[in-house]
């Protein structure tokens, strides 16, 4: 029974999504539209909850479904271990909030059941990720993820729109197209002749040994492949442009769903799939591990440069993206424990940034960063949440950002260390302390790029020379040129958008301050798979 | 020389022949050419398969004056193929002519090049 | 509890107040700081007695000691209090330097908007100093030291013109960035030690360095990186731009105290996690004390050619803070008691010149420095105390800055560091006449103004013997006096810092 | 003898005969009559496959009962019996997909001609298919061709009458090379039967004599078969044909008539030359060679393309090449992978031949890019079913070009020295794939310039147009007759016909691409009856 609810929280919101572009005619009218709105609110969340009974119900034992055979020993199957419900459990805990919000920021859309349509088929489809058992079902919902969210990026129908989404399609196949050669080589290579996951590798030891470098090349493609959802330099330029679908896509899908799904996938297949034994200090290692880095490096300094509000925030995401590619790349049960920690971490803080800006955009209609003085005090709730989300960003302690980075570090130095006695060559003792560099630069950029939005918003600087130039009536004359510094107008969104921002906000700082139970699960984790 | 090369004479004719055909089948721009290389084309392999059917003092396979020994006949087999083919090739002759009328009809040319460019002006002209 | 609340008390109390005004803000309530213009009101009274509060409250914990387990971040991360008689010196010094700079601001801010946010931050931000002078560890410290950043952001860009904003993000950069590069050594020393407490004199021993083979690196990227906040360079430039543009109080605390913070860092992880016997003759000790070397001999240099009052101060404060980098950079005990006596006296001093600047400004309105001529006639009282504690700067006995100046020149002399070790004298007294150079003339121009003269502006702007309110002066003259005391009786004070000193080394 | 065993010569007569009978019947009744054939020819196909897979081994049906070397032969088995049965389903849906524009686009007069063009092409590829013999192949080529050429011109514009030439030029030219290679084997072996021919080409690869002829045959043979299929580089035929055809002699001549020839070189492969001797050959490896060429070059053709039936049509030559490549590969998972691709090829293409029609009467007639924005607003089904081919196209999981990525990935990894090459060409082409099927996609899902997801183009806005975006958008509003214009415009381009065939045809796909397991193993069962 248990085994076959797996399939449930998968096909279940693909199922409503798809009645809900049939019925597409049907919901014309306002209120009608309104029921719609919360029956789908209401099914994401039992969804949820399904999710989360059957982590609960997981306890450790790894139930597992085969749903069909596909083609020979490729099957389509559902797993429930340890790490697909860490990310399983994420979304699901992200989604019905999401849906919360998307409520009030496309209010004013025309097409919003086809929005709801295919912002639900995503969750499904994001969770058959999380839940595949094998390295073909997770293709499968890998390639499907695609095709579902990217008629959420066109969604505007602007020519800029078509424009991204054409890009997201033409970048996520040919990754996939890539990864597709992973999948196949694993498949020929594997020990059981099927391409189930197994923690720490599930290659024919003999059989790679002969073919090591071309399996060590078919991992850097698959790497690169899977990688395009995690906006690896050079191919991540689709994550910027994407930035112009509407906010809870931008939001939930290329700052979490998808782009997690692309750093999961690495996780999983550099973890479960090829393991680590055959990759680790050889040089397959060092091209991914500097490809990472690069892309941190290159990310991080981009973000400092854009103006644009999301398309910042979209620059932030690839940097923060690599952070967890890096933490995979390091091949050690650290490093899967803190790359998934940092899953963890950047999916909270990212997406309560994007809900700010989204907030802002929504309400505001500000798009730039230099349109956001004195926001800070027009929109407190808000402007405080995006603070504490900077804040963790950067890797200031007591915020959950700070953890991930110091696990990542902490990896990194062991890999270093391990690392010192020559095991991977003259590049293997000298990446490991130019990652942790890397990433010390990148929250120095991320300080820079984040904080200045944050300063701008509390502290618009030209207050005091407005009023030095009317005279008197300063403060009047501030609040008439719109900083709205001390005016009182309060124009904070309503509850359906500052719930999810809140608990995004609470959740931050709650791994900030107190991440000893998730850092020992994903220990657990980093143990049976590094 | 080799003398196997003058052994095999019909061969080597039909051979030229069949490169004769093929080169004017190909590059020639002249529909009509085209066809008639077409035509060489396909009588090069019918002097081949009737090289080949022959044998040197046998007689027509045709049954004149009662049944006589299968000795006494050339290979009958490449003979009903070279008829299968002139049927075939007829056909096929008969249906390009057709289609070259066709294109004469409208574009009153038989250079395939000047067709395809009166058809593109045609088309502009359309839009 | 007696530990903790120190370093909770004023940051409650800061959040407390913010989250009022934030609240008489959003009912379009007239703000409680600007009412009552001039006068004192009542959360002018409130915000002093927490202060003071504040005070007792570090004095009680001083007193006290004992330790407190804060938070597990993570099972090996763990953030905890510990009193120690280090500490306790920095977190003495922080709350009283920080009482009376408070007085002080409740007469300036009555010219300044935003009084109310003035004081909450104020408020947080001593809570935060304390807990890094009581951070048991190096995470909690680090802690502490980012919250530091960015609570006293508010007060850099408090005027938030434009150049405040510049100024701030400046301050909050260079911080981050120095911060992040301390992180580096804070990873490679928790990957290397595990356990990151303090103890004094160090965790490693010489095996332990031995096995770490970028240790050196890292304590030097964590010198630099804190070396940041204490205007060090090469991370230095933010200083000057972020000092003179905060409200004069708030310069007055970042000079004199903020900059101590990164002081401390650079304490504890030298001298009480990684131990100055591992460090001592190695590379790191010899480019930090040329880095400090060079940032005193410069900050005098760039103070002298400076013309803006505040931003003259804020040079002299990069090269004062550095005689406290050179005399921990020396290693002895000698060198740690002048650089802790010296941290004492050149927060007391340049607080106490900061707090004579805003007085001037709240006064005069004069901000540079060759507007300030026959300023004798207006305020003899503050400017003779602006005199004491010039000529403690300088280093003229029996005022403080000599005693310190002192012993950090024999200290180096005995560190036995060959030519920098006697280097260090040599620049330590260019920059004392430096010193004098930019400081002196403001006294002697003040009340000599000369014959040309003739105090026409002071008469018409009514300005003849105005000294600036009580309770500006009284923190000035109070500061001053402390000058001349600790310099005269330098005693129980040395005492202290060498017992300190004899237990790290 | 089982009465079943007739099965394969009576398809091929029946369908010969209808296109006898069609040519004195009306076009109506012609077209009946097709449809009845291709029906009938389906099943009994299906009967065949039926049997060979319950007796599981392929037999050889002799014609009048002349033994061989003078008698003719059927050959059936269980790849024979698969083959035909998908291509009967292939033709019957591309012919009721594209009833009503055969109607529109040919003559009434002519309408017989059509349905014995079509009636022909089926029996020719029912033969090609089935027969034993070569020279027999040979005659169906050329009957095929002759209809091919007849359903090209069908539609008289000038394009279809150039095309038709070409196309006819080119055909003669491959059926030369055939020819000649049939003449030369026959020189060699004395055979024109395969299966002792087979015995024939044996024994002289073991003598080590005749080498170099031997060599010759394979290369003109294939070299021949690869210019009628438009392997690239003898493609230049191909955009033009299939871009000015008819809708069902597009979706016909694509899906099915290349992949004919095709299947008769795996034919003449295995069942002549032998598997060995092939891929021994160097042939096999040019055949590698430019089958991964043709995927690239078709692939960048088409993406230079604005044309939509040009782009597909470019599309065909790159998926020609993959079919090549499979064959190329040499092997025996290679070939398993060729003859899936084949299928689902033919499945898709023929999908999306005809639901781009439907587009492209929601659209004004027009074909470019720009004229087909927002029609998948305009007529969803057809959108739906552009999708699904697209798609299946770019590799989707569980659509039929999935499989055949995958088969030829794992195919791959038997060949050593070519694995790396297929890896990454069939990676690039998909990116390649993506980008052109995708592009035109997102454009069809786009509102057009105007802002509607009405309105066909802006040349041909009217007034029901405005009406039907100002009472709401989407095209349901738009089929519940809102607009008279547009949504006549509709439902017009959907008869209930091409609503089944594209329903079908979708359907075929994912069948194609979830339960391929059977087919996978009815292949690999035919290919080893092959011998």
């Amino acid at each position: 029974m248990y085994d076959r609810l797996l399939a449930v929280p998968v096909f279940l919101p693909i199922a409503a999504g798809a009645a809900l572009l049939a019925m597409n005619g049907l919901i014309r009218r306002k209120k009608r539209e309104r029921t719609m709105q919360w029956l789908v609110e209401a099914l994401v969340l039992i969804n949820s909850l399904l999710v989360a009974w059957l982590i609960a119900g997981c306890g450790g034992r790894s139930g597992s479904l085969v749903l069909f055979r596909l083609y020979g020993q490729l099957t389509v199957m559902f797993k429930m271990d340890r790490m697909g419900s860490f990310f399983a459990g994420l979304v699901a805990f992200l989604w019905p909030l999401a849906t919360l919000y998307a409520f009030e920021y496309m209010e004013h859309d025309e097409r919003r059941p086809a929005f709801f349509a295919f912002y639900t088929i995503s969750y499904g489809v994001t969770l058959g990720v999380a839940l595949a058992g094998n390295l073909v079902t997770m293709y499968l919902f890998y390639e499907m993820l695609t095709f579902a969210t990217f008629p959420l990026v066109m969604h505007p129908m602007t020519t800029e729109a078509a424009r991204a989404t054409r890009q997201y399609l033409y970048y996520s196949i040919g990754g996939a197209a890539f990864a597709f050669i992973g999948l196949v080589t694993v498949l020929s290579y594997s020990a059981t002749g099927t391409t189930g996951f197994v923690p720490g590798g599930m290659l024919n030891p003999a059989a790679a040994a002969e073919h090591k470098n071309f399996l060590l090349f078919v991992y850097v493609l698959a790497f690169f492949g899977f990688g395009v959802k995690a906006a690896i330099f050079p191919l991540h330029d689709w994550l910027p442009k994407a930035a112009v679908a509407p906010t809870p896509v931008t939001a939930l899908l290329h700052a979490v769903a998808v782009v997690k799904s692309g750093a999961f996938a690495v996780l999983r297949f550099t973890y479960f799939s090829f393991g680590t034994a055959l990759l680790r200090g050889t040089w397959a290692q060092w091209v991914v591990m500097a490809a990472a880095l690069v892309t941190i490096t290159y990310a991080s300094t981009m973000a400092v440069k854009e103006v644009h509000f999301k398309r910042r925030l979209a620059y932030s995401t690839i940097s923060n993206l690599s952070y967890i590619l890096f933490g995979a790349s390091m091949m050690s049960p650290l490093g899967l424990a803190a790359a998934l920690i940092h899953l963890l971490a950047h999916a909270f803080m990212k997406i309560s940034a994007f809900f700010c800006a989204g907030a802002v955009m929504h309400h505001t209609g500000k798009n730039y960063i230099y349109e956001l003085d004195g926001m800070g005090y027009r929109m407190p709730v808000t402007f405080a949440c995006f603070t504490i989300s900077s804040l963790s960003l950067m890797g200031i302690p007591l915020f959950a950002g700070f953890i991930s980075k110091w696990s990542l570090c902490e990896a990194a130095l062991s890999l270093g260390s391990e690392m010192s006695g020559g095991a991977g060559g003259a590049v293997g003792r000298v990446m490991p302390y130019l990652g942790v560099a890397v990433i010390l630069y990148s929250a120095l950029m991320t300080g820079i790029y984040m904080l200045s939005v944050v300063v701008r918003a509390y502290f618009p600087g030209f207050v005091q020379q407005v009023k030095e130039a009317v005279g008197g009536g300063g403060e009047k004359a501030a609040a008439a040129t719109g900083t709205g510094i001390k005016d009182g107008v309060n124009q904070d969104p309503s509850w359906l958008m500052l719930l999810p921002l809140v608990i995004f906000a609470v959740v931050i700082i709650a791994v900030g301050v107190h991440a000893g139970p998730v850092l020992r699960f994903l220990a657990l984790i980093g143990g049976e798979a590094g | 020389m080799s003398p196997t090369l003058m052994l095999n004479l019909e061969e080597e004719v039909s051979m030229v022949l069949f490169g004769v055909g093929f080169t004017m089948l190909l590059l020639h721009r002249n529909l009509i050419k085209k066809i008639m290389g077409m035509n060489i084309m396909d009588t090069a392999i019918y002097l081949f398969l009737a090289a080949k059917g022959y044998i040197e003092g046998r007689g027509v396979p045709i049954l004149t004056d009662g049944v006589q020994d299968a000795s006494a006949y050339i290979n009958p087999v490449p003979s009903g193929l070279v008829l299968t083919g002139i049927v075939v090739s007829v056909s096929t002759t008969a249906l390009m002519l057709a289609l070259t009328i066709r294109l004469y009809e409208r574009y009153h040319s038989l250079d395939l090049d000047q067709i395809l460019i009166s058809m593109k002006m045609e088309e502009e002209e359309q839009l | 509890m007696r530990v903790l609340l120190p370093v909770l008390w004023p940051i409650a109390a800061g959040a407390a107040l913010l989250a009022y005004t934030g609240i008489c803000n959003s009912k379009k309530k007239a703000s409680p700081g600007t009412a009552g213009h001039g006068r004192i009101t009542a959360l002018d009274l409130i915000y002093i007695a927490a202060l003071a509060l504040e005070t007792v409250l570090v004095i009680a914990a001083a007193a006290g000691g004992g330790s407190v387990r804060l938070l597990s971040l993570t099972d090996t991360l763990t953030l905890g209090l510990r009193v120690d008689s280090a500490g306790s010196l920095f977190a003495v010094l922080t709350s009283v330097m920080w009482l009376l700079t408070g007085i002080h601001s409740v007469a300036y801010m009555k010219h300044e908007e935003w009084a109310e946010r003035f004081y909450g931050f104020y408020l947080i931000v001593v809570g935060v100093l304390v807990g890094i002078d009581y951070a048991a560890d190096l995470v909690t410290l680090y802690v502490f030291y980012e919250m530091m950043t960015l609570t006293s952001l508010p007060l850099v860009l408090h005027e938030l013109t434009k150049e405040a904003v510049q100024a701030g993000l400046k301050y909050l950069f260079y911080s981050v960035g120095g911060a992040f590069l301390a992180l580096f050594g804070i990873f490679y020393l928790a990957n290397v030690c595990g356990d990151l407490s303090f103890t004094a004199g160090g965790r490693f021993t010489a095996e332990m360095a031995a096995g770490a083979p970028l240790l050196l690196t890292a304590v030097f990227c964590m010198i630099v990186g804190f070396g940041t906040k204490a205007g060090m360079f090469p991370l230095h430039g933010w200083l000057p731009i972020a000092h003179p543009v905060a409200p004069a109080p708030a310069s007055a605390v970042l000079s004199g105290v903020i900059t101590k913070a990164g002081v401390m860092a650079l304490v504890r992880i030298v001298y009480f996690l990684v131990g100055p016997d591992v460090l001592r003759g190695t590379w790191v000790q010899s480019a930090w004390m040329v880095l400090a070397l060079m940032t005193v001999f410069m900050g005098s240099m760039l103070a002298y050619r400076e013309n803006v009052f505040k931003k003259r101060l804020a040079y002299s404060t990069v090269s004062q803070a550095s005689y406290v980098l050179f005399g921990l950079s020396l290693m002895n005990p000698v060198g740690f008691t002048g650089a802790l006596t010296h941290v004492v006296f050149h927060s007391a001093i340049k607080t106490c010149l900061f707090l004579f600047a805003g007085a001037v400004i709240v006064v005069t309105g004069w901000k540079k420095v060759d507007q300030l001529r026959g300023l004798g006639r207006v305020m003899p009282l503050a400017l003779a105390c602006y005199t004491m504690a010039s000529l403690a700067l300088i280093g003229i006995p029996p005022f403080s800055g000599f005693v310190s100046k002192w012993y950090l020149a024999t200290g180096s002399l005995a560190s036995g560091t060959g030519a920098l070790g006697f280097a260090g004298p040599v620049v330590l007294l260019i920059s004392a006449l430096l010193t004098a150079g930019y400081l002196l003339p403001i006294m002697i121009q003040g009340y000599f103004p000369g014959q040309d003269f003739d105090g026409k502006e002071i008469g018409e702007r009514g300005l003849t013997k105005k000294e600036p309110s009580l309770l500006m002066l009284v923190p000035i003259v109070v500061l001053a006096a402390a000058t001349l005391l600790l310099g005269c009786f330098p005693g129980p004070l040395v005492a202290f810092v060498e017992k300190i000193a004899a237990a790290v080394m | 003898m089982s009465f079943v065993q007739n099965f394969p010569f009576f398809s091929i007569i029946i369908a010969m005969f209808s296109g006898i009978v069609s040519s004195v019947l009306s076009g109506k009744k012609a077209r009946a009559v097709s449809i009845a054939a291709i029906t009938v020819t389906t099943v009994l196909s299906a009967f065949v496959l039926a049997f060979c897979l319950r007796t599981g081994q392929s037999y050889t049906y002799m014609m009048g009962h002349f033994p061989a070397p003078w008698g003719n032969e059927i050959r059936a088995g269980v790849l024979e019996g698969l083959t035909a049965l998908l291509f009967g389903v292939v033709m019957f849906l591309s012919v009721v997909g594209g009833l009503r524009y055969t109607e529109e686009d040919v003559e009434p007069s002519k309408q017989n001609l059509f349905y014995i063009m079509i009636d022909l092409m089926l029996s020719s590829l029912l033969a090609l298919i089935y027969t034993n013999d070569l020279f027999t192949a040979y005659v169906f080529v050329e009957i095929n061709t002759i209809a091919g050429c007849g359903l090209i011109m069908m539609s008289q514009t000038g394009r279809s009458l150039t095309a038709a030439i070409r196309y006819m030029v080119m055909s003669s030219l491959g059926s030369g090379l055939f020819l000649i290679g049939l003449s030369l084997l026959y020189d060699v072996s004395g055979q024109l039967l395969m299966s002792p021919a087979k015995e024939a080409v044996a024994r002289i690869v073991v003598d080590g004599s005749y080498q170099i002829p031997l060599l010759v045959i394979v290369a003109v043979v294939s070299v021949g078969l690869a210019i009628k299929s438009g392997l690239f580089p003898f493609h230049y035929w191909i955009p033009d044909t299939y871009g000015y055809a008819t809708p069902t002699a597009s979706a016909v001549l694509s899906g099915l008539v290349s992949k004919g020839y095709i299947f008769l070189l795996i034919k003449f492969f295995y069942r002549v030359i032998g598997t060995e001797n092939a891929a021994h050959s160097h042939i096999i490896n040019a055949l590698f060679f430019f089958g991964v060429a043709g995927m690239m070059f078709g692939s960048l053709r088409a993406i230079m393309q604005t044309d939509t039936r040009k782009m597909i049509a470019y599309s065909s030559v790159a998926q020609i090449g993959y079919i090549y490549m499979g064959i190329g590969l040499g092997t025996q998972a290679g070939m398993i992978a060729a003859i899936f691709h084949i299928f689902s090829h033919g499945a898709t293409k023929a999908l999306l031949f005809i639901s781009s029609v439907g587009l492209y009467k929601v659209s004004g007639d027009r074909t470019d890019f720009l004229a087909l924005r927002g029609s998948a607003y305009r007529n969803r089904l057809a959108g739906a079913g552009f999708l699904v081919g697209a798609l299946s196209m770019v590799g989707f999981p569980m659509l039929a070009g999935f499989i055949s990525k995958l088969l030829f990935a794992t195919s791959a990894f038997a060949s050593p020295h070519k694995m790396l090459i297929t890896l990454i060409a069939l990676a690039v082409s998909t990116v390649l794939n993506a980008i052109y099927f995708l592009r035109l996609m997102i454009g069809l899902y786009r509102p057009t310039k105007s802002g509607s997801f009405v309105e066909p183009a802006p040349a041909e806005r009217t007034g029901g147009g405005e009406e039907a975006d100002r009472k709401g958008r989407g095209a349901k509003q738009a089929e519940k007759g809102a607009g008279p214009g547009s949504g006549s415009a509709a439902a017009a381009a959907n008869p209930w016909t091409m609503r089944i065939a594209i329903v079908c045809f979708i359907i075929l796909n994912l069948i194609l691409g979830l339960f391929s397991q059977p087919i996978v193993s009815a292949i690999t069962d035919g290919l080893a009856m092959f011998g």
